[in-house]
């Protein structure tokens, strides 16, 4: 027997698979499809202060080997998350952890609070790196000063498990994921969408709404697994990584980079089902190649 | 109950040389499909499609197992699914979607525009079992975008316009004589088709106040919910065409 | 019929279409397939002062819609080129165009002052964004200071068209861009590879003998087409596009993102003979629409 | 003179699940192919296969305009080479790289491990028509990796070892007494296969100071000296597999 077990700071997961905050929704809508009580944890859809009704459409358009979105946080607020979303999803047998955003530290703060008193959830993403929003997300995310303001000030109100989301759009994000575990971060996430952008070459028009969007798909693996490794080997906090992965090798290769966990976006949108099979695939690597732990696979590429 | 199934490519029947319809089959029994449920197909072999692309169960047969799609190629996706051999396996998620509400007295008016008609033979079957007449207007570019008159002929009138009135009435479906004049004997229309098509006729719908549902395309990445990418606006904000669509009244809709 | 000629700075090309450096060699690999005298030009592979033997094997890792490369620049020296390979190509009908690379100011520098004085070249594209050596390349790229100052001292030393190659490991890229059009580049070429790494799950071990390499190819379209409309907004001079184009279509969305000129790279592995069929597609789109001048579509994009 | 050309599917020949000879002929004429050359096949429809790959020409046809290919399975590109169907289109980059040297006195020993034996079909057949006698020896882990021995036996002796003993000499190419004893008739070996089993051999034959050559393989982007991706280290520093090789005299080779 394998165990799969891991923690990221003081959250326990059952094993290291959790699907990726946007691409999972808040878990019911896959219900038909897989067991969700077997994944690891899902991080839920995007939640702000207030209700948002994201960007207009178009808001989706479809790259090589990937896509990009800009569907900028739509989502009906935290209390309404909490009121309606959270009593309906919060024993389906996995841990549901928060996605938080915001324009402003403040609203980072407010979110945050509230978060801290909700019973059953155990730990929190702070998105500093949503590029689909006008003001705030990815500006937090990008520049040193304010990645680490946005992190010191949630840590203050928050106290559970603190992971903060990093955006790859920078020049140094080693150098980014330290500035946040020094801020209090108890993890970092990463990646979240490339900035990127599709052409209507047709109708000499941008094919979104928003002119740019956000890149994600198996395209931006390659980029996704040189930053984990970059990042593992920068900090001392568990790295939660993804960036493309589509199945369990993928899988295997984020956290041989260094990921304690990993989260599977783009991919349920083209199957459904295909967490719980890296899960087994995952349990089945470990097996072949008699490891009993899958912590001892983080960070054991041998260079 | 949605579900990710297998199903072998049965059979093609081509229509003109960029509209066919395949039937694809399931070895495992279907579950019930209601008219406007659509589908997720994943498109096997081309690299240059990673999505799956959505399509409007065209009919069904709970007999055979056999599912069938009207489909309009306009780009890789839809192309490299007119290639297929019979036998070739494809991956779907259905069915997906709601549904078009019957619930009606009287006869009803059903608009297509092109490869907006895919919906309709469903509908056109359960009206029929509940005893609902019907019309069916159909419109297209010229004679070549007409298609399948002798399927609908079997529920209902079939009326036809082409913009270069190479057959029916000239012009777009909304300058059709049944829309024009003042009598206007039904009592919901039905319509699917291109957004310009489908807001002229929600205005329509609405100076004539009868009912009205569109049947919705936006582009989608899952086609269950899950990523909020087929946003339409609705007098409620945005929700999402996948699934609280494809099929809307246009009285939710901000048009 | 259309006018395909553009003008990047002083240099003249008879059409938009050229390829990129390290993935056409020196122009005479393709002349089995293709008549290159029919490109807007050649960006040879990458020079150095001295002889380079590169990085050791592998140097190469497929991706999804793309692939990894940690060639590092092997070639014979820039004296080299001069007296062998320069007089065999520089008649080949077509602009050649250097791409100059060095691990110091002073190598730059001594390679641009030998380029000054090259009768038939008209233009150097200078390269401060190399993901493969150790010392130089990429590392002045993603540091404004070291980018301008690297383009000064070319610029006080090369009179000719000077294109300055920027690198996408960055956060502002169009930042960057201004500086090096403040430091007296003529224009800007981007973008060079993106830093990315691929993993082998079954040996757990990195698949390049440099853990991370470049990574080019489709993939990364949308992120370069994203960066060229940033830059073209924020600079006057021309802008020279590339990253991924595989086809017209894709040639086409550069140009309409803000390119001058656009050059094509991985996708010549695909297809040897896909530049001068991207000509002619060029073309046909001009025609089809009736444009009249392919400058009339730069950065044409209708927002 | 290289070229980018289409060939289509003509016909398989299986020899396990897991290896077969694929036949792709060409409309047009072909231009002359030399032992030891290669060419770079597009894999059609995969979308997890994004360059092309490379492989040694097996055998040609210039009567019929065919190329033939033995192909191992061990990947995602080999194994969608093995499930076209016949006539379907694969387009082509060939003839590439430089030959086998067969100018040489007297017998040669052929040494080839798994796929490795796929260039010495062409070679086999240059050298009989020279006149002059070779012996193949064929290494595989088991039985079912050893095949065409039938092929194979129209050239020369059929020497065989697999490392579990299930066929012929028990143990490596190398353990094979045709190596192992004093006397050793041969004048020249060519040798291709994994990269440990080709130096093991170049030792040999330095030692028994004959004549080497090895077709190496390597990991290529563009298969005709675009990418410079493709080195081996030479005396003479990095130097490509694709264009100055595969085949390299091992006194060339940094090993
Ligand atoms: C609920 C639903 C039901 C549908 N039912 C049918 C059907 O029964 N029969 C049928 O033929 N088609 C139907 N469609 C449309 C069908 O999904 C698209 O034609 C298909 O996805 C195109 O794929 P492609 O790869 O061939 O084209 P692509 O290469 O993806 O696109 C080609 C061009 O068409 C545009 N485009 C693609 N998809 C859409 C879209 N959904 N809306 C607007 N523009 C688009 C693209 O921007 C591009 O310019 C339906 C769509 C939806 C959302
Ligand atoms: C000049 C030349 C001639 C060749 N001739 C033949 C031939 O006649 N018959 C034949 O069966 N094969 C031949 N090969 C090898 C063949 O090119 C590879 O097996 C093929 O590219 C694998 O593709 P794939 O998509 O199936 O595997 P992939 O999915 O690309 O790879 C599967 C695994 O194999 C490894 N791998 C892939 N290619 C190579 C390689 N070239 N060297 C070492 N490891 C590799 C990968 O790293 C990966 O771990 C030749 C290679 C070269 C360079
Ligand atoms: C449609 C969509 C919506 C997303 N929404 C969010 C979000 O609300 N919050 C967030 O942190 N990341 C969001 N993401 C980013 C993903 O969580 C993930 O970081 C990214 O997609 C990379 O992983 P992937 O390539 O596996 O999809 C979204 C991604 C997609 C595709
Ligand atoms: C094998 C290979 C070698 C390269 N060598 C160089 C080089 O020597 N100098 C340089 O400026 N760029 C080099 N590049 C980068 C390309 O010129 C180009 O910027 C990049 O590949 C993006 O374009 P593409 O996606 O069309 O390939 C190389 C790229 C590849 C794939
Ligand atoms: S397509 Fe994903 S939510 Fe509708
Ligand atoms: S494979 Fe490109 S140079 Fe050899």
């Amino acid at each position: 027997m394998v165990n799969l077990n891991v923690n990221i700071g003081a959250l326990k997961l059952k094993n290291p698979v959790t699907t990726a905050s946007g691409t999972y929704a808040y878990g019911e809508e896959f219900s038909d499809f897989m067991d969700i009580s077997k994944l690891g944890g899902i991080f839920v859809k995007g939640l702000t202060l207030h209700n948002r009704e994201g960007n207009a459409y178009p808001r989706m358009a479809e790259t090589a080997s990937g896509m990009l979105n800009s569907v900028g946080l739509q989502n009906k607020g935290i209390d309404h998350f909490i009121a309606h979303i959270f009593p309906a999803i919060k024993n389906s047998g996995t841990q549901i952890i928060a996605n938080v955003n915001g324009s402003t530290i403040e609203d980072y703060i407010a979110v945050s609070e509230k978060l801290n008193e909700l019973r059953g959830m155990e730990a929190i993403e702070l998105n500093i790196s949503c590029p689909n929003v006008k003001e705030g997300g990815m500006a937090f995310g990008i520049n040193p000063k304010s990645a680490r303001e946005a992190t010191e000030a949630v840590r203050k109100v928050y106290k559970k498990t603190l992971i903060v989301k990093l955006s790859p759009n920078v020049t140094h994000i080693d150098e980014m994921a330290k500035i946040v575990e020094d801020a209090g971060a108890d993890a970092v996430s990463l990646v979240n969408t490339f900035l990127g952008m599709a052409i209507d070459a047709e109708a000499r028009k941008p094919i979104l709404s928003t002119i740019t969007g956000g890149l994600s798909g198996p395209c931006i693996k390659p980029i996704a697994l040189r930053m984990i490794w970059q990042v593992y080997n920068a900090i001392k906090v568990p790295v939660v990584g993804m960036g493309g992965i589509m199945n369990a090798k993928d899988a295997i290769e984020f956290i041989l980079a260094g990921s304690s966990a990993i989260q599977v976006g783009t991919a349920n949108f083209v199957d459904p089902a295909i967490s719980v099979r890296i899960i087994e695939g995952i349990e089945e690597y470990c097996d072949r190649y008699g490891v009993k732990d899958v912590n001892d696979l983080t960070g054991s590429l041998k260079i | 109950m949605k579900l990710v199934r297998d199903f072998k490519v049965a059979g093609y029947k081509w229509l003109n040389e960029s509209n066919f319809i395949i039937e694809l089959q399931s070895a495992e029994d279907l579950p019930p499909i209601h008219p406007g449920n659509f589908a997720e197909i994943q498109v096997p072999g081309n690299p240059n499609v990673f999505l799956r692309r959505p399509f409007s169960i065209y009919d069904c047969d709970l007999t055979y197992n056999t599912l069938s799609f009207y489909v309009k190629i306009i780009g890789e996706g839809t192309a490299t699914l007119g290639k297929l051999k019979q036998g070739d396996t494809v991956n779907l998620i259905f069915p997906l979607g709601n549904k078009f509400d019957t619930e009606t007295e009287g006869p009803v008016l059903i608009i297509g525009g092109g490869s907006g008609i895919a919906p309709f033979l469903l509908l056109g079957k359960e009206l029929k079992e509940k005893g609902i007449p019907m019309t069916f207007l159909v419109g297209g570019r010229t004679s070549g975008d007409v298609h399948l008159t002798d399927v609908f002929g079997q529920y209902g009138d079939i009326l036809i316009t082409t913009e270069d009135g190479s057959q029916g009435t000239k012009g777009m479906v909304t300058h059709h004589p049944v829309i024009q004049e003042e009598s206007f004997p039904f009592k919901k229309i039905f319509t699917c088709g291109p957004d310009p098509m489908m807001k002229a006729i929600a205005e329509i719908a609405k100076q004539k106040s009868v009912e009205c549902e569109a049947s919705l395309e936006n582009t989608m990445a899952c086609g269950f919910g899950a990523c909020l990418c087929c946003v339409v606006e609705t007098t409620t904000g945005n929700r999402c065409v996948c699934t609280d669509g494809p099929v809307f009244n246009i009285k939710e809709l901000a048009w």
